[in-house]
């Protein structure tokens, strides 16, 4: 884990967080939902063991592998463009960001493609207490991917233009902490959701 | 980091924020008209029961009752009157039509609204459908 | 005062104290029937008194806002009010439709009112808070529209801050969503979906923003505390109301026919909802505790610390008191609705329409800065009459309802409704009782604008 | 991270279960999210208030999702 270790001065701790404090307010917010989300699953699922059991092998573990993979390195990739901007190096905080957000696309494109077999079985929100939380709480965070990858993408054309700078880069890492929140989530989410009986 | 919290990035957050949660929201009504048709007993409406929810509403029966659980508080509940009177809707007519129009002393008593017998009809067939919507086992027992 | 044209907010805050009264009388006949059945029957029946009663809240905080988007906006912006004229025209169309409505209602039967105003052209009325005449909803959304153009354009041609435009997106808000009361189909499910579009994304939406809005308005005056400050902090909270809020909605799909998943939808979002009144009241007291200067009007600060305490306790704690599902399913439609009801309403938005009154009549009747020391000790004193009284009013509701969710609910061998109402009437008779003592707070508030006008201004008590 | 993900992986695949294993691989989940808060986020470079919260959010639904395991199985 060396190498991903950020490249502040050595010994110097913060009183803050990276980025912006609002946003953390906000992921704090983003963290409880969750949170409450995962409680409720793991308590109803209390309730109704063998559905649970029996329905959360019809999931696709291979493209949650995937989606997992692709999270975890896109945030990687986010943690470089953030070392590339403490240094200066605007373009190739781009380019690591760039491909943070292909990583992105990879996530969708594998989660409607599992969405799209849900659907065309017919299975939706009221098939049964199961595909209500697994619908509920994937879509719910599919939408954040999307929401963390819009913000990305702002970040990365403000840098692009050359809006950050050594001094000035708190955009940077207030992007990178949303993203990471959300590849925060679905680490939970997937053993959660899709392996643990 | 002179400025660790921005009200520039509050503004994005209360903008994305809204406008995320908007989107949901949509999505969820989406899926929610969808499914309706399932568990809102649409099949049953008739014009007589469209009668009986325009007298519903211009005699502001909700002004007391309530209906679904949402109304006023001061009279019985009437989303599974139909269910408590017996599944008879002659109980709930002669009901309505026996109030006194002066009311009684000292108690809560419904006005008498003198309504026909086909309103009367109506009225009553607007409940039956109402109590066969599918409210997710709601309310807990039959009296309400 | 400013500008000149800011004194169009006078009328409006006025009519709205009127309307409070009328309010508040009616409250009073409503408590009294429900341990009195016959009071007043069959002149005027409990669903006339309640109609009054609901309808004159929402009239007059509609005042209230108005009379507060007038006053601050024109500050706010640094120029004049686009139309001061277009104003004052709009606030007597208001008042007449307001004043004929409510003659409506106590006139003549409900019925004869739907058919002498053409309800069955476009029939919207008999629905709860959305009793109104369909005509009177047309009068009120040519209203809303003439108010919104009127603020626009001075928030367009003057300075554009944080607040006017919170307050504008809070009035817009507030005026779209209103046209869904206009929306009433037969399917009684799709019916009840689309009328909390108004009603709970009002007041758990839009109206937060208002709130939002005129609290930090008051705010940056009293405390003198950096605008910028309160700016990203009002920012902030209106995005965990927005965040919270819009998909809280669900906490009212439990039990009417739509799909079950908003159970837990409704239940995880509002769970949050506390969470910006929460803030609120930190940020309140914060920027209160970091105060520059002592305003002399010391009133409008207990206000507006009142207002963040209250709509906590009773939007927050009260709301979440019932707001999860497995609880809702006993407490649904009972009278704990009924006391979350009177607190939330009383502690969010009765109290930021008083707050920003009580900071801006003074004025606006051509104090400098603060009425008169003893007309405040009067305000102040009102303060927590009514408050107090509020609290116990909520307090007696609660235990009303738990008593009656207990026997009405959850006893192995439930009661009937009426049977049940009879068992807790004491406690009815208590929040009579309350409600007597919240009149005595109202006739006080209003003796305040009367008493101590001939005495000096109230001056800065220097803090040590 | 990459080898603790495919061992959750391989343990789906292998369709084992039971409560030592789903609590294992929770375990797993809540050591990998820890790297991602405090590394990748960076607060390991933050002291004070803020340096807890991604923490306490993992322990926290972590305990309930372990005490609802728990009572199931039992």
């Amino acid at each position: 884990m060396t190498a991903l270790t950020q490249t502040n001065p050595a010994g110097q701790l913060n009183r803050y967080p990276p980025g912006d404090l609002a946003i953390w307010i906000f992921i704090l917010a983003e963290l409880a939902v969750f949170a409450i989300f995962f409680a409720t699953y793991a308590f109803t699922r209390m309730n109704n063991v063998e559905l649970f059991n029996q329905f959360q092998q019809h999931l696709d573990r291979d493209a949650a592998l995937i989606n997992t993979l692709a999270l975890i390195t896109s945030s990687y990739f986010v943690v470089r463009a953030v070392a590339a901007i403490r240094e200066g190096a605007s373009q190739i905080c781009v380019r690591w960001l760039l491909a943070a957000l292909g990583m992105g696309v990879l996530f969708l494109a594998v989660k409607s493609a599992e969405y799209g077999h849900h659907f065309s079985a017919g299975i939706n929100l009221s098939t049964n207490s199961f595909y209500m939380f697994y619908l509920s709480l994937t879509f719910f965070h599919f939408m954040h991917v999307i929401m963390g990858m819009v913000i990305l993408a702002a970040v990365a054309l403000k840098a692009r233009r050359g809006g950050y700078s050594i001094e000035d880069h708190t955009g940077v890492e207030t992007g990178a902490s949303y993203w990471h929140m959300v590849d925060l989530v679905w680490l939970i989410l997937f053993p959660l959701v899709y392996v643990m009986h | 980091m002179n400025e660790v919290f921005t009200k520039s990035m509050a503004r994005n957050i209360f903008y994305g924020g809204s406008l995320f949660f908007i989107l949901l929201f949509l999505g969820l009504t989406f899926d929610t008209t969808r499914q309706l048709p399932k568990l809102d007993n649409r099949q049953a409406i008739t014009d007589k029961v469209a009668l009986g929810k325009a007298l519903w509403e211009e005699n502001n029966c909700i002004g007391c009752h309530t209906l679904l659980g949402e109304g006023a508080y001061f009279a019985p509940e009437l989303g599974n009157i139909y269910k408590r009177f017996g599944n008879n809707k002659a109980a709930i007519k002669g009901f309505i039509m026996s109030r006194p129009k002066d009311g009684i002393p000292g108690r809560r008593s419904m006005p008498q609204f003198n309504f026909t017998d086909e309103e009367l009809d109506a009225i009553a067939e607007f409940l039956k459908y109402s109590s066969e919507i599918n409210t997710a086992g709601w309310p807990p027992n039959i009296q309400g | 005062m400013q500008y000149q044209s800011q004194a169009v907010a006078k009328p409006y805050f006025i009519a709205a104290i009127g309307l409070f009264v009328l309010q508040i009388l009616f409250g009073l006949i409503m408590g009294l029937q429900y341990v009195v059945g016959d009071f007043l029957f069959p002149e005027i029946p409990f669903n006339v008194a309640r109609m009054v009663h609901t309808n004159a809240l929402i009239i007059w905080l509609l005042m209230g806002f108005m009379g507060a988007a007038y006053y601050l906006v024109p500050e706010e912006s640094e120029t004049e009010l686009f139309s001061p004229r277009l104003a004052l025209v709009t606030f007597w169309v208001f008042l007449a439709a307001a004043v004929l409505t409510v003659a409506g209602y106590l006139l003549v039967p409900y019925a004869t009112l739907a058919e002498l105003t053409g309800n069955h052209l476009l029939p919207t009325m008999g629905r709860e808070f959305l009793e109104q005449p369909t005509i009177t909803k047309i009068g009120i959304v040519v209203v809303a529209l003439a108010f919104i153009f009127n603020v626009g354009m001075t928030v367009l041609k003057g300075r554009k801050t944080a607040i006017n435009l919170v307050l504008l997106l809070g009035l817009v808000g507030l005026a779209v969503l209103f046209l869904f009361s206009f929306y009433n189909p037969t399917n009684l499910v799709l019916d009840k979906y689309y009328w909390w579009w108004v009603v709970h994304l009002w007041v758990e939406g839009v109206w937060e923003l208002i709130l939002g809005a005129i609290l930090a308005f008051v705010l940056i005056k009293v405390t003198g505390v950096d605008r910028e400050v309160i700016e990203k902090w009002l920012y902030i909270i209106i995005a965990m109301a927005l965040i919270s809020g819009i998909i809280g909605t669900g906490h009212h799909y439990f039990w009417i026919g739509v799909p079950e998943y908003w159970q837990w939808w409704g239940s995880i979002f509002s769970a949050l909802e506390p969470l910006p009144f929460f803030m609120m009241t930190v940020f309140a007291f914060n920027m209160v505790n970091r105060r520059r200067r002592n305003h002399p009007n010391r009133a409008a600060v207990l206000w507006a610390l009142g207002t963040a305490v209250m709509a906590f306790l009773g939007a927050g704690v009260w709301g979440f008191l019932h707001t999860l599902s497995p609880v809702n399913y006993y407490t649904h439609g009972t009278q704990i609705t009924a006391a979350h009801g009177h607190m939330s309403f009383y502690g969010a938005y009765v109290m930021i329409v008083l707050t920003i009154i009580s900071y801006a009549m003074p004025l606006l009747r051509g104090r400098k800065v603060a009425a008169s020391n003893k007309s405040q000790v009067l305000e102040m004193w009102s303060f927590w009459l009514m408050t107090v009284a509020m609290v116990f009013i909520t307090f007696f509701l609660t235990a009303a309802g738990i008593l009656q969710v207990h026997m009405q609910r959850v006893m192995d061998k439930p009661l009937p409704f009426m049977y049940v109402q009879d068992q807790i009437a004491l406690f009815y008779w208590l929040r009579e009782g309350a409600g007597l003592v919240f009149l005595i707070g109202l006739i006080v508030y209003i003796a305040s604008f009367f008493i101590g006008n001939n005495e000096p201004e109230a001056e800065v008590v220097p803090s040590t | 991270m990459v080898a603790l993900t495919l061992v959750t992986y391989s343990i789906g695949r292998l369709g084992l279960s039971g409560l030592d294993i789903a609590l294992g691989v929770l375990l797993l989940a809540l050591i990998k999210g820890h790297l991602i808060g405090a590394y990748f986020m960076g607060l390991n470079r933050v002291q004070g208030f803020w340096r807890w919260p991604v923490t306490i959010w993992l322990l926290l639904p972590g305990l309930l999702i372990t005490i609802a395991f728990v009572l199931a199985e039992g």
